[in-house]
């Protein structure tokens, strides 16, 4: 259909599923999103089958959290108020840090902070060895007031990334907010400021009331939005950023399966991080590795990477009609 | 954890760094998402179901005060979304089984009344930390409400096992409602019932209960589980008897294994407020750090 | 709880469903999503049940609409790329204005036009007896290029407000889009030019690719989602609109039951309007006005209208955990 | 229609305009979303299936042509969202059931497979614009393919009511893959039997078989159904003849009711391409007006 996907290579029998993501090479498209994994997940799957690990977002002060309750659920999702608790960059460097030390996987730290010149110093104080790259949350809804946050407007992105861009040499991601109008301005403002990397994207500010007491579900009132519901919203989010930027998009929100990691793949995404599908099958993230491997060898797809960005566009100016004869 | 770590590092040089490539790296996990086959699932009374699944090895190595998460069937219109945290009641390594004892409480346990032998359950365990037993202890007492029950029951083998004697407080609103009271009786304990309807289940009945095991010798811990009004009381006489105590608390949860946050719980270590995740820290905590 | 929900009445054997939009007083507050509504449904259900008609949204040339596919679904909700397909403005006056002139419910017409003078000189047009208001679509994310829309924006909500204003006298609703960063500052931006009542919101623009061809789903590529995939969303677009205007706030996404339909009212929507619910069940909106009766007698509430903006919002400086303990 | 009208209006005369508060009025749906119970849902070959259900009176009301939206049970791990389009295979209103012909195809259809007798189906209808029987004709040609058999199937008997004999050409890959054939003889029409494996179905040995019925006279009209291929001949021996024809269509649809604006096609109406809804204005079309 497109070149990358009839290669010319008759029989693929063995499929190269490194992906390259702003100066780090993964051995897979697959990874964590911030705040959905921990050391937990040992006991579930083998952490060297990960493309990256990607920590809970760390703030440089202690941070209680939200009040509780801290979830609720809809059909199809999940709203979280679970706030930013940390316990701080001292207990992040001598406990947490050597924990993943322990394996061969990029360590990828993300990070918040109120300014950008607090995100700076932050950032400056994680460029240690044994971390790989930096990912700046500058779209978490819940700690700015009524949801807002950085990566709601380009200016205050290109700001924030520029002050990170000078304190790091580290890779660095910036992870977007879905909730502003202008998702692919935002990445332009990121990738001009000096991000390594977009992704794309935070949970989507959403709310539920609960009929019994008329009292909002969660205590912080609101919340994020994630799980399979966002998946199309998301999606279409990365594929504008990805025809926006020269960058790669890292590709997060609702994907469960390897069908879904192609589909934003296809749409533009260069590696995909899964976040809710883990609270409902642990193993998700090493069952979406085997399956994308799987529909490579399937299709004859030599590299994972060919899939980036796949997804065909063709001018239609009149309607298709030719799926309306499946039977002739 | 520290073998966790072990067996990781050696994944790592035996080349399961190579990445998704390498499937059969000797790695191995320790808590499982399976689909257990139900072999059993009925009710006992007007609130609880018995449900018995057929599971794996690992599973089925569950403690007592462990729990697992099960991804309840959807029932008619309702969409219950997160798994939903259930104590284990029973385990049997050797028939590869293991138990809940359930109320129907909302969307997501009306789907577990649903399941019929021979269907297929997606549980997830075991997970936690579970109950503790010292060797020394002689007679301990366990005091429970509600589904606090189903939590404590599994104790009741494994006190027998480890030569310590058990009596039971068992709390419900109504004698009908009280569970595993037969399972304690079977393993030799004793059981005291306490209802609302007769009057005996106040606090100062069961503290009066207490204290009595208490005099008499035969109360050197104190498990509890489903009542923050009993674990006061527990509480307060463990403070003024010195003696230790263990409690199984409740919490909200969506991922069961430590990775969300949502099941915090504060607790008093030392006279410091400490933030705990229910699933990960606990279940099972100190009596003395508890707060209700 | 609260005043409206405790009003010392002690039995209500009669529920008032009135409620009041912007000029106009509805039987009750539910009527159908523009474009989700036709005169197919009369063989479904007594239309003199309804709160109001909305047409589908007109334009006064004539209008093909998008290339096929139109639609493809996904769990909990629906894509949607029709486009405005449109007969014009004497088609609409001839043949379909007289269909609903045969019943007692006000008739509410949808328009759209590429430029605010094109929308005020049809809503001048349609300022005729037998049309009781305008809902102007101010947000269809389908026709403007890469789902751009007046509603993205304050000031171009304040502009081709201000023209609509200025073209009409009849009772004039704003249909925002839920895909930009401030939904309230738009509300704000109609409130102030003079709009009698904001709809919050249209389709969340999306996009999905098929696996088997990688191509999108839809002829148009991206496509507005709707249904329960969205709710949560919108009902806090609405939470956030009530509070930032004091014009009527009339919530729309994924509404499909009369609970739904409360917990829209609770976040201060004044009525409901109701789309893709239709396609799956076509009585929903009939089914919702029971239910809404029928909760209000259940809980004691004598008008449905005594629900808007019923949330209870309790400061909660420390983590709430009274319902931790249901059993003792 | 406007039958439909002087009700709704007299329902404003007798106060349902009051509102919500009347349920009662003299108002009637002539479609319905009901739960209709399976009585039967059985494989007739390897790709289609048989499904009877009892319904109400409004849904057994349907006429050969038009159609069901079908809400389908979830199958494992899919979630159809919409409801499924399902043309009449056959309706009885003294027992109040209709009956589908099914072939599984993706995730809604795989759904209906797995009811069962005694199983719930909410099913809409019945829908769009059926096909015409003109009381003069003698004999008629129904030429299908595919799912096109199920949508012919009821006008055998409609046929044999009119006193109108059919020759029924039926176009499959294969001859085990044809269906209804039982149907038609049991009322009385031809049946010729055409397939790609013996090579017979092609447009050229199709049209041979149409100009012979028509030579002979036993084709007053075209009734079609499931393949382009073979509707374009018919168009053309019917305009060369002067013979009346209707088609059939299929679409994508939503709402199936004339809400959406999804099932749209072309059609040329005197020279002049017009767009019309599938489920509204058919999906039964005059054959000269339909585009491939
Ligand atoms: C570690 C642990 C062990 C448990 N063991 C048992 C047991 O052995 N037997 C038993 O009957 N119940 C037990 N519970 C309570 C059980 O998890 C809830 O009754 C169940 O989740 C209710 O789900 P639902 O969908 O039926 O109710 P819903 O009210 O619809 O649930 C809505 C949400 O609230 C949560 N929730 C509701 N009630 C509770 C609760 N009491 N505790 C925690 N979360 C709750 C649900 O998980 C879900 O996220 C245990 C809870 C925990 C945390
Ligand atoms: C008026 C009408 C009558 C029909 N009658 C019959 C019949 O009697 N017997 C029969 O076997 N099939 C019939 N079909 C086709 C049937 O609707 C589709 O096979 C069915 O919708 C496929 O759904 P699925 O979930 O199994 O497949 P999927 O491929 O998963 O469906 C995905 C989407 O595409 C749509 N779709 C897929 N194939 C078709 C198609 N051929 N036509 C229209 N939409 C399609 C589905 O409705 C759905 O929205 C009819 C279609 C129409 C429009
Ligand atoms: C419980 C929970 C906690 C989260 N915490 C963080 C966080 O600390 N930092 C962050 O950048 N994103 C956080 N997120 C957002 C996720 O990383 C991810 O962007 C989002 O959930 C969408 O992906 P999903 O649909 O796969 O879950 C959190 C999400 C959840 C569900
Ligand atoms: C098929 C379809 C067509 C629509 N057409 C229009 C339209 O013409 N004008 C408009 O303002 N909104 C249109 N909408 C948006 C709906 O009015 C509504 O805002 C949206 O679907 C969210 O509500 P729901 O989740 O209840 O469907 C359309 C929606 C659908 C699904
Ligand atoms: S439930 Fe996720 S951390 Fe405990
Ligand atoms: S399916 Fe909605 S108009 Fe035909």
């Amino acid at each position: 259909m497109n070149a990358a996907v009839n290669s010319g290579i008759r029989a693929v029998t063995h499929v190269d599923l490194s992906v390259a993501i702003g100066g780090l090479t993964l051995r897979n498209p697959v990874m964590p999103a911030s705040g959905t994994f921990a050391e937990g997940l040992e006991k579930v799957m083998d952490f060297n089958r990960l493309g990256a690990f990607v920590t809970k977002t760390i703030t440089r002060e202690l941070r209680a959290g939200n009040p509780l309750p801290r979830v609720v659920e809809r059909p199809g999702g999940l709203i979280n108020a679970i706030g930013i608790p940390s316990r701080g960059v001292p207990y992040f460097v001598e406990t947490t840090m050597p924990h993943y030390a322990a394996y061969d996987t990029p360590l990828v730290v993300s990070i918040s902070a109120p300014t950008a010149e607090g995100f700076a110093s932050l950032a400056a104080e994680l460029s240690i060895p044994g971390i790989a790259a930096i990912e700046a949350n500058i779209s978490c809804p819940n700690i700015e007031e009524d949801g807002k946050a950085f990566a709601m407007r380009a200016e205050s992105t290109e700001k924030v990334t520029r002050e990170l861009r000078k304190a790091t040499r580290l890779p660095l991601w910036v992870k977007l907010t879905p909730n502003t109008g202008d998702v692919p301005e935002v990445a332009r403002a990121a990738e001009a400021a000096g991000a390594d990397a977009v992704v794309v994207a935070n949970t989507i500010l959403s709310m539920a009331i609960d009929l019994k007491t008329f009292k909002p579900c969660l205590g912080n009132i609101m919340g994020g939005l994630s799980g399979p519901a966002i998946k199309p919203i998301v999606l279409r989010q990365v594929f504008q950023c990805a025809k926006a930027v020269k960058i790669p998009v890292i590709g997060c929100g609702g994907i469960s399966t390897a069908e879904d990691a192609i589909e934003y793949m296809l749409a533009g995404a260069s590696a995909v991080q899964v976040g809710t599908a883990t609270f409902l099958q642990p193993a998700a993230m090493t069952t979406i590795i085997d399956g994308l491997e799987a529909f490579c060898l399937r299709r004859e797809i030599p590299r994972v990477a060919d899939l980036i960005h796949g997804v065909v566009i063709e001018e239609a100016d009149e309607p298709d009609l030719a799926w309306l004869d499946p039977v002739s | 954890m520290s073998a966790q770590h072990d067996q990781s590092q050696a994944a790592a040089r035996f080349g399961a760094a190579i990445g998704g490539s390498c499937p059969s790296a000797p790695w191995k996990a320790s808590i499982v998402a399976e689909l257990a086959e139900v072999v059993r699932n009925e009710a006992v009374n007007a609130e609880y179901r018995h449900l018995v699944v057929n599971c794996s090895e690992e599973a089925a190595a569950a403690q007592p005060g462990q729990f697992f998460q099960l991804l309840c069937p959807q029932p008619a219109g309702e969409q219950p979304f997160l798994r939903r945290p259930m104590s284990l009641y029973g385990a049997d390594p050797d028939k590869r089984q293991v138990e809940f004892l359930y109320k129907v409480t909302g969307a997501g346990t009306r789907g577990l009344d649903t399941l019929k032998p021979g269907d297929r359950l997606d549980i997830m365990g075991p997970l936690g930390v579970g109950f503790t037993l010292d060797p020394g202890w002689r007679h301990i007492v366990a005091v429970g409400r509600g589904a606090g029950l189903a939590t404590l029951a599994p104790l009741a083998r494994a006190a027998k096992a480890n030569g310590t004697q058990v009596t039971a407080v068992f709390s419900a609103r109504r004698p009908e409602l009280l569970v595993s009271v037969e399972l304690f009786h079977r393993h030799g304990a004793d059981v005291i019932a306490v209802t609302d309807s007769e009057a005996t289940s106040g606090p100062a009945n069961v503290e009066r209960i207490l204290r009595r095991h208490i005099a008499e010798g035969r109360c050197d811990a104190f498990f509890t589980c489903g009542s923050s009004r009993l674990m006061r009381v527990q509480q307060r006489l463990a403070r003024e008897f010195g003696l230790p105590g263990q409690v199984a608390m409740e919490q909200q949860m969506a991922c069961g294994i430590g990775l969300c946050y949502c099941c915090v719980r504060d607790f008093n270590v030392n006279g410091e407020i400490v933030n705990r995740r229910v699933c990960w820290d606990g279940p099972v905590f100190n009596l003395m750090e508890a707060l209700p």
